[in-house]
């Protein structure tokens, strides 16, 4: 068992990919179950319908395994710690959620995730099941507009994932599929903000170094950089901070547009902060004539003893409007 | 004695070493992902060579030179995930590709060896020389024991574990293009890439048990 | 503005409570308002019913306040940071909740809200609303079974609070909603174990001392003693230890019974840790017969800064298990 | 000049004295509290006071005395919450309460108001001297008091001032039976009550005001 100087209540550390899956498959309370060898798949799956699964690096729980249920992903592939699910871990999974309709494969960009799920998915369709793939860069910080396909995916993906997941539900080809699960990541957009360090399990130490007095404006959610580091600020400096940088992209926000607005804690940062921003960040939006369809405050997209806040946006038209209001059930994320 | 050739079961033993030094090198390979990237890279690797070492072991004697680097490979790819789980996953399985029908593993083995598998991770991972991943290392390193095939096979696998750290020295000075790093910028600077450091240690223990 | 070493993303230290509460009226997305100086209360509240009250410091987000809505309580009082409301508030927001039919006050069983709930049941009286008080009592570690009037509430609230928000959207009278009341709590225990103090944003201190290699076990949500400190253990280890306290208590748990099984995190544990301690705790359940008929696991009751994790039973009967399983919404806890 | 007795007037000005104290001592009425409870006393009482002045400023000159005391416990009881909200807003209200139609605050005064103060805290909260609570300074200091009632008020008050420190003092040696540390057992031992600190505050600068 190596050091682990977080004071984490785990067991070795070397195995928490294995059982925090394990603690998963239970918490979903018979509703899902586990397959092959990290595997999580619902038992109730719509009959010939086009499958969503989900995946990544564990060590962000709740994401990405914790927002399978319904409404949400049919299942997802599960990697070990900060690692991308190997590809006969995707073949697994693809082969559980395929219900002869093919499956979308909806995930976040990191070069781990896209070579994996590729290989997997070459895996599957040598074994006859069509993968198509939605890869989510929600997060402005990473690249220029015109770069897209460098941006990474942070907590944005849980708008996307609960679009994608009430699609799943309702469409009858994999194309629509992966239309609205695209769409949904061309209308979101974050930005997030880091505080304090993360941790890997198996070594306990900081992934990276933040002085006390200066927060990671930008920063990636295992504290990748951003637009750079800013001095320690309030609530009410730091909200329109991060607003600004959301405006300045392209996706365009327009007086009476109607938003889902996601403040995301990356685990560490807590709910009275959350609230705090809201309260700064709210009459921004109001400003602009956005309107908020929805608003949610939670640490869903986290990353081991990090603590770090982020907004995410995502522009509701018609159709995203009416597959948001559908409910949706899952460790991760519930809407009535 | 230094090996002129390797039979299978050598090439086994080979990597048998070759899983525990990257095992061993651990806390070196996870220091140098957290300056660039998430910290984890040694960890991969560990588990990645902790499996491989399963398979090996498991090769019945004499399976042939190809499948002992494929099955590597396969246990790489299955356990790791992550970036190099792909990567160090294919680069043993299509260098290992490249020697199907050899009975020994000479210096033009290990020429074949390392063209085959950097030609296979650039093919999947789509990084070229120069974008501070582990091709900066793999591609001097077959460069060079192509230009060595004929010398002996210990001087062959030293010029190539030589070139690989020249490699590695030199993605120093590179800016990211490809996995977490790519968004340091000019904060890449000064640290070398750590998959690039994991092919010298691969190619470091490789040299080693062909020269003792 | 007071120094603030925790590093926390606020505006002035002195204004958390405040600012908070605004945040969390603009959570609410339009269905509960701001009532008076610091409550807030659904808008849509069932016609001619007895109205569920809750209420209680703040610092401990999302619990008392988020746990307004459909389902759940109908308002709540809010204090400052650790400090039960004042009576006044407790006022405000009954005179807001009634609807003819009498308050249920429910609410953790410290000092301050004891005094401050009576003497807004007082004033309350003499406006002519019938109040009834059930007061929450969970944590097993603050007194042995003889004397539960000096038990703290703890992270039992959570289900409590959903048993009696169910109830308050079925029941017609006051005298039935607080029996069902007192139902929940009579069958709920929580045993708490800390692993880092927490801190009052006014000071940024730490609120205790807790070396780093011992877990504070049976601890209350602010760091009051339990049991005894332990060393430093593995998750396999704790959590037999946890059970064994809450096996030990005076709620018999027979072969065959139902539960909610509720693995609360005090903030700054993460999810991950949740998942391997469930999958420590489930085996020891089954074996004692129990059927857990829903998992949640979740940071609900906090503490700002502080880490730590509980475990909280709720034993269900037929009627407790007709209310569990109707749907709930709110900031903190959604359930479909 | 010591002060024999008070006007309504003066009464107001000593209780802004007692509420910049209150201020000033929030440091170390807030440690008090981290050693036994939630480490929130000093914020409370700071808050309660800063209410307080600002409602006890509002007042027209004259108001009567009861009045002066009664309107610092409710804007205390209505701006703190928390255990002390309502322990010391009923001190502050039921001991006004006791001086109603007085129009000099005097020694007897001061034994009235400290009685009808503590009995209306016992009556509240149900807590008895030896319980470890704020209780246990206002009980001595309202037993003295009605022991000085022949005094002048400025060594009344000095009486009164000291009786509360002594309790004060008392209080380490006592297991708490209320409030958040209740279930510290003999960890509380050493210990002053932060509750019964703030009295020892209070009455400290009542007598300043008087004396000075
Ligand atoms: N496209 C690529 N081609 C070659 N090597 C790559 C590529 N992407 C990443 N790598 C290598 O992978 C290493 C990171 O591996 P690791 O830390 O295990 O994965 P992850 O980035 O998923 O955490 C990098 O240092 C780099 O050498
Ligand atoms: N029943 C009681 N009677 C008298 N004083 C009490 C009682 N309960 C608590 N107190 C006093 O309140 C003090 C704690 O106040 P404070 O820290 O402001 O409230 P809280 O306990 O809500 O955080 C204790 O030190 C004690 O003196
Ligand atoms: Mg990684
Ligand atoms: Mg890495
Ligand atoms: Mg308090
Ligand atoms: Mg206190």
């Amino acid at each position: 068992m190596s050091k682990n100087s977080a004071k984490k209540i785990i067991n070795d550390p070397l195995k928490c990919a294995d059982e925090l899956f394990e603690g998963l498959v239970l918490a979903y309370d018979g509703k899902a179950r586990k397959v092959g060898r990290r595997s999580i798949v619902m038992n109730e799956l719509r009959p010939d319908a086009p499958a969503l699964l989900v995946g990544g690096g564990a060590g962000h729980e709740p994401i990405y395994h914790g927002l399978v249920g319904p409404g949400m992903a049919d299942g997802a592939a599960i990697g070990d710690i900060f690692a991308a699910p190997p590809p006969d871990i995707v073949l697994e999974a693809t082969e559980a959620v395929n219900r002869g309709k093919g499956v979308l494969y909806l995930y976040g960009n990191y070069a781990g995730d896209v070579l994996n799920f590729d290989l997997g998915a070459e895996l599957a369709e040598e074994e006859g099941i069509t993968v198509k793939t939605v890869i989510i860069n929600d997060d402005v910080c990473s690249a220029p507009p015109s770069e897209k396909s460098k941006r990474r995916g942070v907590a944005g993906l849980v708008p996307v994932v609960k679009l994608a997941g009430a699609a799943a539900q309702t469409v009858d080809t994999l194309e629509e599929l992966a239309r609205i699960a695209q769409k949904a990541v061309d209308h979101t957009r974050s930005v997030g903000v880091s505080t304090k360090p993360g941790s890997i399990p198996a070594t306990g130490e900081p992934t990276f170094e933040l002085a006390d007095d200066v927060i990671g404006l930008g920063m990636g959610i295992h504290g990748e950089k951003g637009v750079g580091l800013i001095p320690m600020c309030t609530a009410d400096e730091l909200a329109p901070k991060i607003l600004d940088l959301l405006f300045a992209d392209d996706l365009e926000l327009n007086a009476g547009d109607e938003i889902v607005f996601f403040v995301n804690s990356l685990g560490s940062t807590h709910m009275m902060e959350l609230l705090i921003l809201l309260r700064a960040a709210r009459p921004i939006l109001e400003a602009k004539g956005l309107k908020v369809h929805q608003t949610i405050l939670d640490n869903i997209v986290t990353c081991q003893e990090m603590a770090g806040v982020s907004f995410s946006i995502t522009k509701l038209d018609d159709e995203l409007k009416r597959l948001w209001d559908l409910p949706c059930e899952s460790v991760g994320y519930t809407k009535l | 004695m230094p090996k002129s050739s390797l039979s299978s079961d050598q090439v086994k033993e080979m990597l048998l070493q070759v899983a525990d030094a990257i095992i061993a090198a651990e806390p070196r390979l996870s220091e140098a992902d957290r300056n660039l990237g998430d910290g984890d890279h040694g960890l991969g690797m560990q588990r990645g060579m902790t499996a491989g070492k399963e398979k090996l072991q498991e090769l019945e004697a004499g399976t042939p030179i190809d499948k002992v680097f494929s099955s590597l490979g396969m246990a790489m790819m299955s356990s790791m995930g992550g970036a190099s789980g792909a990567i160090f996953g294919s680069y043993f399985r299509a260098g290992g590709k490249a020697l199907a029908g050899q009975e020994v593993f000479d210096s033009a083995s290990l020429a074949g060896f390392l063209r085959a598998g950097v030609d296979g991770v650039k093919q999947r991972g789509g990084a070229k020389v120069g974008d501070k991943t582990a091709v900066d290392s793999m591609e001097p390193a077959a460069e060079k024991a192509a230009e060595s095939t004929a010398l002996p096979l210990p001087e062959a696998a030293a010029a190539a574990a030589d070139a690989a750290i020249a490699g590695m020295e030199a993605s120093k000075d590179m800016i990211a293009q490809f996995g977490r790093a790519k968004t340091l910028g000019e904060g890449c600077l000064g640290h070398p890439d750590a998959g690039a450091m994991s092919i010298t240690v691969i190619l470091g223990a490789m040299r080693d048990y062909i020269q003792a």
